[in-house]
Order: C-alpha cells, then sequence, then structure tokens
C-alpha cells in the first residue's frame, strides 16, 4: 500500500479542481493574482486586496457557501529564532557551518507584502475546499467579509487583535481574547514570547569537558586502578 | 378527645416545644440521609457518604456543624435586615406546618378543627420568606429567583388547595383528626376491613396533591427557583453559613411535612387495620406507621426528582393553569356529584 | 471585567453599576445578567454578557479569552512533535482525535503515510475519544436543563473508555500517542475484547439516555423548537459537526473528505436531523455516539497486521510549504494550517477548532429567548472552552 | 403536556440502577445488599485504583544507562529536564584496550511541577534509561518539592511494570525494564 498506491494516486489528474481553477481564473478574472492547486489535496487562490470582498463574493455563488476560517499570516522572520540554541535547531547530527539561510519565500500562491489574510470556504455539493489569499498593503487595512460570511465577525476580530490588521466596514474590532490593557499583536513574528525568554534553555548545556592538564593524570590512574583489577572493570 | 397525660398547661406546652425543635430536624435529617445521599447516590452507581459514622449517618450533622463554623456573609448591597429575617420566615412556616400533623388519636401538638385550612395557609407563608430572600439580596440570580418562586407558589396554591377541597368534601371535616377519622371508619363497597384511605377514591387528587407539592417543595422537575444551571442557586445564592442552613432545613422540613400531609388525607394516617380509633396503643404505634407512609411517599419526591429535568417557566405556569387546576375543579365536581348520590 | 474594551466597555461598565443598584431605585428598564465566567453552564470560563428584558434575551455577547493560551504562537516556538503536547490540551475530552489532523498535515507535507495498521488504530481511537467525548455531552445536557442524574452516568461509562485509551496510549485525557509516520506503540494484548465488551456497555449508557432524556416529555418541552438554526444561517457561520448535521445538512467529513484513515473501510451512516433545534443537537449526538461504537467494533474485526511506524528520519524536518487538513472530531471540524519553512517546527499553525464558530453564532441564536433556553443552547451547542480560546 | 410513557420510563432507569448498585449479587444472594461491590466509585484513600501499565505517572530514572547525551532535555516541551555532567576517564572495555572517555552524570531533575506528562523525554531516550511508572501518589505541599533529583527518580525504578505483550497481528518487539 505505501509502495504503489501513491504514486498511482498523483498520476492521476485531480479534474475536480482543474475546472474549478478554470472556471475561476475566469470568473474572477483580473482580481485573481496567482493560484496553485495541490493534486487531490487543496485548490489555493490569491487574489488582490482591493477585490477582496467581491472576490468572496464571487466565489460564494459558485457554491462555496461553508465558511471554515479566516485568518492571516506574518511571512516575517522571527528576530528571536525559536529560542533554542541556534546548533540544535539546525539538527544535532549534521555539520553545516554554512550561515542559515534567510527563506522569504511566501508560500502557495506567493505574496508580496508581510502579512496575508487567508479564508478556507467549502464547497459542500463538490466537496472540494478552497483557500483564498490576499496580500494586506501597508495601510494594513482590507474589507470586511462579514457581509458575506457572518460566521467571518469574531475571525476578523481575532486577526485584528492578533496581527493589527484593521477590516473595513466592521463595527465592533473590540479584542476577542486579550485583556483590554494588552498591548501589541501577539501572533507578529516580532512579538516576543516571555515564557521562552525569562528562562535559559536547559538544553544549552554541555558536559563538561575533563581539563587538559589533568586528563593524562586521570588516564594513567584509571589505568593503574583497570591492572590492578586483573582487567576486569 | 382525652389527653394522654394531664399536664400544667406550660409543662405541655414545654414538652411540644422541646419536642418540636427536636423533630423538625431530626425528620429533615432523616429524610437527607435516606434519600438526598443514600438514594441518590445508589440511583447514580456510587455510595454516598460513607466516612463519617456508619454508613455516613453522621454526615449531617458534619455538615451542619461545618456550616455553623462559617463567616456570616452579607453582601454589602444587601437590605440586612430583610436578608437575616428571610431564612427565618421561611423556617417559621415549616415549624407552623407540623403543629397540626397528627401521629396518633392524641399525639398532635394542637388539633385544630379547621387543620387543613391552616395546614395550607401556613405552607404558603414560606413564599414570602423566599421572596424576600430573593428581594435582599441584591442579587440578579438572587431576584430572578425570588421572582420565578413567587410567580411558581402562588400558581400551585391553588391546584394544590383544590386538589384538597376533594378530601374535605368525602370527608365532611376540616379536621386532620377527622380525616384520618372518616377514612379508618369508611368502607370500600361495604367492606371496611382497611377502611377507606381516600386514595382509592381520590385518586386523582391524591395526584394533584402531589404534583403541586413537589412545586410547592420547588424539587425537580420545578426547582426553577433554585435551578443550579441557571441561576446557580436562585434566592439562596447569597446566603452561607447558618443562614443557609436554615433553609436547607426548611426544604427538607417542608418535603417531610407535605408527605406527612399526604399521608394523613389520602394514606389513612396512622390508624392501623383492626385498631379502634381512639385505642390508645396507636398513640405509640401511631407514629411508626406515619414515618412508615411517610418516608413511602417522600421516596417518590425524591424519586421524581432525581430522574427528571426541570420544566421552563411559563411551561410551568401554563400545567397550572391549563391542566391541574381544571382537573382540580373537575375532581371537586365529580366528588360532589358522588357524595350526593350516595 | 477585563476582557472587552473602549468606549463600549465604559458603557457597559456603567450600566451595571446601574443595575446593581436594583433594590435601592427601582428601574424598569432591561437588566444585565453576567452568566458567567464562573456559572455551572459555561463548562469553564466562559461569559455571556446578556442585556434581559424580564427573563427574556434582548442581546447575548458572549466574552472569552479567559482561558486563552496562546496555542497558535508556542505551537511556532516548538518542534512538531513537541506541538503534539500541547494540541492535546485544545479539546481536552477529545484529545487523541486533535492530534489526527496536526499530524496527517504533517505527513501531507512530508509526503509520508503511515502503514495501514497504524491507520487502523489512529481510526479506532480517534473513534473512542468521540464516544468519550460525546458520553460526557449526553449526560451534561441533562444537568444542563435540571436532571441530576444522567451526567453520573455519563461519567461512569465514560471512564471505561477512558479506561481503554489509557491502556493503549498512557495517558487518560492527553494521550500524545500519534507520531508523524505512525503510532508510538501498538495496541497490547487482550484490549481487542475488552474494548468489545465497552462498546456494548456504551450502547446500554444511549439506551439508558434515550430512556431518561430523550423520550422524556419535559426534555422534549425543554428542547424542541428552542434555538433553531435554519441550514443556511448554519453554512454562513461554519458550523460544524453535529450542529450543522442536525440542522439537516448533510455533511461529514469522515465520508467526505477523508485524509486516509480507515472510515471509507466499515459501514455506517450520518445521521441528521431536519429541525435544527436543541432536541435536534441531542438527537443527532445520541445516534453519532451509537453509530462511533459501531465503527469501533467493526474497526476491531479487522486490523490489519503489519507495522505502526512508516520509514521517517529521527529528527523531523517538514519540507516547505502548506498544507490544510481537518478531519471531523466530536466536536465538529477541527482543522490546522500549517506553514512550513523545511525547519524543525511549523512556521506558523492556524488551528481551526470547532467550538470557536459554534458559539460565534450565539448572539444571532440568543435574541428573545427565555433565560433557562440560554442554558439549553449553550448545552445544546456543546463547546469546550479550550476549543474555543485554544 | 406531560404524558405518562417517557416519563415513567426514566423512572424505571433510575430505580433499576438503584437495584442494581444496592444489590448486586445473583442468585438467592441477591437479597443481601451490597453497595460497595455495586457502586462504581472508588473509595480512595480506602481502596487505590491501579493504573494501566503504560500508565504515564511519573518518570523513573535507570541512571546505570544514562549517559547524560541531553536528549531528553533538548525535546522538552517544556524545558523541565535540567541535566549536568562531567567527563571522567573510564577503564577499557576488553584487555589492552585505551581508557575510554565517557559521561558522568552529576544532576538529573524533572520539576514536575512544569511537567507536562507528554512521555517525548521516555520515547527519544536511545539507551533506555528513562521509563514510566504508573505509580501516582507523590504530590508536595510545597511547589518546589516537586522537583525531584536523580536519586528520587532512581527509586521510582523498583515500580517500573514490565512492557505488555502486543496484540495479535503485530511487528513489534516487547521491550525489557532493565533491573
Amino acid at each position: 500500500m505505501t509502495d504503489e498506491a501513491p504514486a498511482e494516486e498523483t498520476a492521476l489528474p485531480d479534474e475536480k479542481r482543474e475546472a474549478l481553477l478554470a472556471h475561476f481564473s475566469e470568473s474572477l478574472g483580473e482580481s485573481l493574482v496567482e493560484s496553485h492547486l495541490q493534486p487531490h489535496e487543496d485548490l489555493w487562490l490569491r487574489v488582490t486586496a482591493e477585490s477582496w470582498q467581491d472576490s468572496i463574493r464571487t466565489v460564494k455563488s459558485a457554491g462555496f457557501e461553508y465558511f471554515g476560517f479566516l485568518s492571516a499570516i506574518d511571512w516575517d522572520i522571527a528576530p528571536e529564532g525559536r529560542y533554542e540554541d541556534t546548533e540544535f535547531d539546525s539538527g544535532l547530527e549534521e555539520e553545516d557551518d554554512e550561515p542559515v539561510e534567510i527563506d522569504n519565500s511566501t508560500g502557495h500562491g506567493g505574496g508580496d507584502s508581510r502579512f496575508q489574510i487567508l479564508a478556507q470556504l467549502y464547497s459542500l455539493s463538490r466537496q472540494v475546499g478552497l483557500i483564498l489569499k490576499t496580500d494586506v498593503g501597508e495601510d494594513m487595512t482590507v474589507e470586511t467579509i462579514r457581509d458575506v460570511f457572518p460566521g467571518a465577525d469574531w475571525h476578523e476580530r481575532e486577526a485584528h487583535e492578533m496581527f493589527g490588521i484593521s477590516f473595513r466596514g466592521h463595527p465592533t474590532l473590540q479584542p476577542l481574547y486579550l485583556p483590554t490593557e494588552f498591548e501589541g499583536h501577539p501572533l507578529r513574528k516580532d512579538f516576543p514570547l516571555l515564557a521562552r525568554q525569562v528562562k535559559p534553555w536547559p538544553g544549552v548545556v554541555d558536559i563538561e569537558e575533563i581539563p587538559e592538564h589533568l586528563e593524562a593524570q586521570l588516564e594513567a590512574e584509571v589505568m593503574a586502578a583497570f591492572e590492578a583489577n586483573g582487567g576486569a572493570s | 378527645m382525652t389527653t394522654l397525660l394531664a399536664l400544667p398547661y406550660w409543662q405541655e406546652t414545654g414538652i411540644k416545644l422541646g419536642l418540636a425543635l427536636v423533630v423538625i430536624p431530626t425528620t429533615s435529617l432523616i429524610l437527607v440521609y435516606l434519600f438526598l445521599f443514600k438514594m441518590m447516590a445508589f440511583m447514580q452507581s456510587r455510595l454516598g457518604p460513607n466516612d463519617t459514622g456508619p454508613y455516613g449517618t453522621l454526615q449531617l450533622i458534619a455538615e451542619a456543624i461545618k456550616f455553623l463554623q462559617k463567616e456570616d456573609i452579607h453582601p454589602a448591597q444587601a437590605d440586612r435586615r430583610v436578608f437575616r429575617m428571610a431564612p427565618v420566615v421561611v423556617l417559621a412556616s415549616t415549624f407552623l406546618l407540623y403543629v397540626v400533623l397528627p401521629a396518633g388519636p392524641d399525639a398532635v401538638v394542637e388539633d385544630l378543627d379547621t387543620g387543613v385550612f391552616y395546614a395550607m395557609a401556613v405552607s404558603s407563608l414560606s413564599v414570602l420568606g423566599i421572596l424576600m430572600a430573593g428581594w435582599a439580596s441584591a442579587n440578579k440570580y438572587a431576584l430572578l429567583g425570588g421572582l420565578r418562586a413567587a410567580g411558581q407558589l402562588i400558581a400551585y396554591e391553588l391546584p394544590l388547595i383544590l386538589a384538597v377541597m376533594g378530601v374535605v368534601i368525602q370527608a365532611e371535616t376540616l379536621n386532620l383528626q377527622g380525616i384520618v377519622e372518616a377514612q379508618a371508619t369508611g368502607e370500600i363497597f361495604g367492606f371496611g376491613g382497611i377502611g377507606n384511605p381516600f386514595i382509592l377514591t381520590q385518586f386523582l387528587a391524591f395526584l394533584i396533591f402531589m404534583i403541586a407539592a413537589q412545586a410547592e417543595l420547588t424539587q425537580t422537575p420545578f426547582d426553577m427557583p433554585v435551578a443550579e444551571t441557571e441561576l446557580v442557586g436562585g434566592f439562596h445564592v447569597e446566603y452561607t453559613g447558618f443562614r443557609f442552613l436554615l433553609f436547607f432545613m426548611a426544604e427538607f422540613g417542608t418535603a417531610f411535612a407535605f408527605s406527612a400531609l399526604a399521608s394523613v388525607m389520602f394514606l389513612g394516617g396512622w390508624w392501623i387495620p383492626g385498631f379502634d380509633v381512639d385505642d390508645n396503643i396507636l398513640n405509640v404505634l401511631g407514629p411508626g406507621v406515619m414515618l412508615a407512609k411517610i418516608l413511602l411517599v417522600a421516596f417518590f419526591i425524591f424519586w421524581v426528582r432525581f430522574t427528571y429535568p426541570r420544566l421552563r417557566e411559563d411551561q410551568l405556569q401554563k400545567f397550572a393553569w391549563k391542566v391541574l387546576i381544571p382537573l382540580a375543579l373537575a375532581n371537586i365536581v365529580l366528588t360532589g356529584i358522588f357524595k350526593v348520590v350516595f | 471585567m477585563t476582557a472587552t474594551s473602549d468606549r463600549e466597555q465604559m458603557a457597559y461598565v456603567s450600566s451595571q453599576a446601574a443595575d446593581a443598584r436594583v433594590n435601592v431605585e427601582l428601574d424598569t428598564g432591561d437588566m444585565t445578567l453576567n452568566i458567567g465566567p464562573q456559572h455551572p453552564a459555561t463548562h469553564g470560563t466562559l461569559r455571556l454578557a446578556c442585556r434581559l428584558d424580564g427573563e427574556q434575551v434582548v442581546v447575548a455577547e458572549p466574552i472569552m479569552g479567559y482561558m486563552h493560551r496562546g496555542y497558535e504562537k508556542l505551537c511556532e516556538v516548538r518542534t512538531y512533535p513537541q506541538c503534539t503536547t500541547l494540541i492535546n490540551r485544545i479539546d481536552w475530552l477529545g484529545s487523541f482525535a486533535n492530534e489526527v489532523p496536526f499530524i496527517l498535515a504533517a505527513e501531507r507535507l512530508m509526503e509520508v503515510e503511515a502503514p495501514p495498521r497504524a491507520q487502523w488504530i489512529r481510526t479506532i481511537l480517534f473513534e473512542l475519544s468521540r464516544v468519550a467525548n460525546l458520553a460526557l455531552f449526553l449526560g451534561d445536557m441533562g444537568v444542563q436543563i435540571g436532571a441530576l442524574t444522567p451526567v453520573f452516568f455519563a461519567f461512569r461509562d465514560r471512564e471505561r473508555v477512558l479506561n481503554q485509551i489509557e491502556e493503549v496510549t498512557g495517558g487518560r485525557f492527553h494521550p500524545n500517542f500519534d507520531r508523524i509516520g505512525g503510532l508510538k506503540d501498538d495496541i497490547p494484548k487482550g484490549w481487542v475484547e475488552e474494548t468489545r465488551s465497552v462498546m456494548v456497555k456504551m450502547r446500554t449508557f444511549c439506551d439508558e439516555m434515550e430512556d431518561l432524556l430523550v423520550g422524556n416529555e419535559i426534555f422534549q418541552a425543554r428542547c424542541r423548537g428552542v434555538g433553531v438554526i435554519p441550514p443556511e444561517v448554519a453554512l454562513g457561520y461554519g458550523l460544524s459537526g453535529a450542529n450543522l448535521r442536525a440542522s439537516g445538512v448533510d455533511w461529514d467529513l469522515r465520508r467526505d473528505a477523508n485524509p486516509g484513515l480507515a472510515w471509507d473501510q466499515v459501514d455506517w451512516r450520518v445521521w441528521t436531523h431536519p429541525d435544527g433545534d436543541s432536541f435536534a443537537r441531542y438527537w443527532v449526538r445520541l445516534q453519532e455516539t451509537r453509530e462511533a461504537t459501531h465503527i469501533v467494533d467493526q474497526l476491531l474485526d479487522g486490523i490489519p497486521s503489519g507495522p505502526i511506524m512508516a520509514k521517517v528520519p529521527r529528527i523531523i524536518k517538514v519540507p516547505a510549504g502548506e498544507a490544510y487538513l481537518s478531519t471531523e472530531n466530536p466536536l465538529g471540524e477541527m482543522g490546522y494550517y500549517i506553514v512550513s519553512k523545511g525547519d524543525l517546527g511549523p512556521f506558523r499553525v492556524k488551528i481551526r477548532t470547532p467550538s470557536f464558530n459554534n458559539i460565534s453564532i450565539v448572539p444571532w441564536v440568543m435574541k428573545g429567548v427565555y433565560v433557562p433556553d440560554v442554558i439549553t443552547i449553550l448545552g445544546s451547542l456543546y463547546f469546550i472552552l479550550g476549543d474555543i480560546d485554544r | 403536556m406531560p404524558q405518562l410513557p417517557g416519563l415513567i420510563k426514566g423512572l424505571g432507569v433510575t430505580a433499576k440502577t438503584a437495584g442494581r448498585t444496592l444489590f448486586p449479587k445473583r442468585g438467592w444472594k441477591t437479597l443481601i445488599p451490597a453497595p460497595q461491590i455495586g457502586a462504581v466509585t472508588v473509595q480512595y484513600p480506602h481502596e487505590k485504583e491501579a493504573p494501566p501499565e503504560r500508565a504515564r505517572g511519573v518518570i523513573a530514572l535507570h541512571e546505570e544507562n544514562c549517559t547524560a547525551c541531553m536528549l531528553c532535555s533538548r525535546s522538552c516541551p517544556d524545558w523541565c529536564i535540567y541535566i549536568e555532567g562531567h567527563k571522567v576517564k573510564a577503564p577499557p572495555r576488553r584487555e589492552g584496550g585505551k581508557p575510554r572517555t565517557v559521561n558522568m552524570l552529576d544532576r538529573f531533575d524533572i520539576d514536575y511541577a512544569l511537567c507536562m506528562y507528554c512521555g517525548i523525554c521516555v520515547d527519544v531516550c536511545p539507551f533506555d534509561a528513562l521509563f514510566w511508572t504508573p505509580e501516582y501518589e507523590y504530590s508536595e505541599p510545597r511547589i518546589a518539592d516537586l522537583l525531584h533529583d536523580k536519586d528520587r527518580l532512581g527509586e521510582w525504578m523498583e515500580t517500573v511494570p514490565d512492557f505488555l505483550d502486543y496484540e495479535a497481528g503485530s511487528e513489534q518487539k516487547v521491550r525489557k525494564v532493565p533491573r
């Protein structure tokens, strides 16, 4: 099963999603910037920020009327890394002294801005999911899709407090989770995670080496004891 | 009626008072232990309290001591005087109920001629206390609970009284001893061996009485005034310590009293088939018989309590006004017709 | 009063202060009732700020965040195997089911597939956690509307299922048993037989619930027609799981988007109910619990033999890419959107939890209901705080 | 309006459960009430529940096997394992060999106040030095006492149960607990 089945599956063209992609490149027209199709898995569409609400409407009218979620991604590289030893980060076994390459890729469907909004929708009749993305420009504002999918209300509030993205037309963008006096946007990559900063990583400790000037002496002591015991340790 | 012991008035009163102070806490203790602790636990595959005393019998005493140790807290916004008075009013209504409950031909605190009327009247006093508690607590949950209680208790007072009317018509007396006597001397189609417990002729009235009593006692399915999962305790949400204990005692004391009323009016009271109605031995055996009957009735009350979900306030009112009261009225009419015919 | 902000917040505070004086000056306007954060009906720390007109709700606004643990941020600083420890604690009643979509999404990015035996055992444990989770709901719904006994039955019988889960995974609540590429361990000897007998008991439990609650006229009077959610509204709010199916939408990810688990190997059906009210939600969950026991029974018969772990490197690095994968968890659709940059840990994880969407419908559905119905609806929507707040 | 059947069925269920709890025995013994047997609850201080062998109660350390490789400490999601060690010279394995350099464990602490009982440390240990035991009675009034050092962790080794056999069809090998 592990050997043949996947090969067969990938060989099959994903007609359902390809037809969808063709349909949307037509109906979305110029709003569609880029798309990505992972056969038998998912379909990504990236639309322009200006047409965000209209694109969602178009997609909804094409049968995608089940709202999954709405969220955002910060594509920045976290300045603190993963708060751990860099040696461990790059793997324990490997010995590569090359500087860590900074990966500026922005995922499926690409993207030009630091922040991206994404929404996931289902079409129940086709049994297909779809992920729509859009770049968030410098003004950090996109249109709300609350009027199209009422369920997006809370998701937008969450994205607002976590990333600082504003949604034009959303009446109550008050925090959903965080206390009133909270400052900053926790899911941004430059927001420090205090829990990992107040304490050193226990894994960074190394085993204490034998001091060089004692090495020969200790070695001799051990060998003497070994021989005294008749070779049985 | 002859008195059992010829004592001066003050001595008799003293004995009765002392008896009442012992009996009422004991009765609620018995009910709580048997039903709330043990029966409920068994119905839920548990053991219930079993560490304090043999089989956990002393658990309630431990709880009472715990309640007495607690700090007496008033909410800051509370109307203090009313807040303090409320549990006493509720408990007073329970105490007053016990006055007329007969346990033998002479074993009764006060044998009032209008015993049934009196019992119904004082039992509705408790709503006043509950309303006071709900209002004075300055808590929205308590207020809602108190208002619910007021609406509910008044609505169910009617079917309760109307159900009792059937019994009164049949027994031709308002005196509770008289009702027992009427059942003892009654006959079923000429057979007088077991007397005529009114549950047979007044079964409908018995059902209505039990349902209304369930509502009067604010037991599930009619426990909206306390409703733990909605109002987190309703009118007594702000009470702690011994004030809460008073509410608690009143709740179960009243349950005991209503079970006693039901057994007096429908199950033949303290009378044992084969004895004369004023046989002196019944003063000794009567309380035992009464207790057995009370526990049987209480068993049903609590069985229902542990099984059913609760109704909604509007459904409860609808049920009272549209179902119970017409039924009770029909029962009175029927009883009247039969009384005239036979 | 820490969860909301700004001017509305202040208006809210002052209105509350006015309400507190209710017995000082008689005010006949609306009253604000805070249900929670400490309240028996909120399963933790959800808070509902209800404006009441008498006992009727004018507006109900859920306020949460009392349990926000920031798992999306925490996952970013952890490796993939470490993430499952956190993910266990999202929906703590059906923990194993939480791990599965995350692991499957990571496997999809790595293009690894677990061997069939692992997939079967995963499915069995998945359905067992569904039974354990929904059993508690079936009893708890009774408590919400005043019946004391059902919840004790639920705890009693759920314990048996949890014991079975613990016997395999070692954890009653937080199994942490799923690994990328398979499972941590195989099932111990004799477990299959025991599980079968537990499933029989769970079916008895379902029958008991049917007699105690579903057939009970008081229960029906309390639940029928209360909190009706029409299908199009349910879809717009992204409701999932039994809440969606109770509105008559025939959608189950186990059948419609099976990510490779063994559900397509057994014979079962998706239960729907046309009414969309609280009773329908209860009824659908009851049927689903029973169906899950049948699924487990069938799966136990046909566990394939073989390894339980595919070949994966010891240090797991997930290739760059994005994947969204969701499964039909006890509460509804739980999905993980994983963005990987080829690191040891995920770059970003978006956790799509069912309860978050399910509860977002509360302001809509609670307009004009009575206070007791608030509790019924909350109970029947069935949320878990960890699942809302994450 | 309530009708009888559903309500009465419900009463039947609770009554049946009460009967089963109170009279769990069969045959003529049915008449002897034995709620201790019928109830499903475990009366904790008097009787103890036996968790399954795989239960994750507390972690035991087999110190001889530990090489202070730091793997567990580094893979802990909570950063709650603290290891310190130093290198020492050990005699050669066989005659004529050279002395080896081995790691000596100085400190091995697990802070159970932080531990999330995920079991990753036990999983990653390549030398069979960490084991789960189902023991659960080690609560402390002081939170600092929940930090178990290597002696305390070593004491748990006695309680480690043997690994269970696998169900038919498994290809896993049953591991052995070093004693």
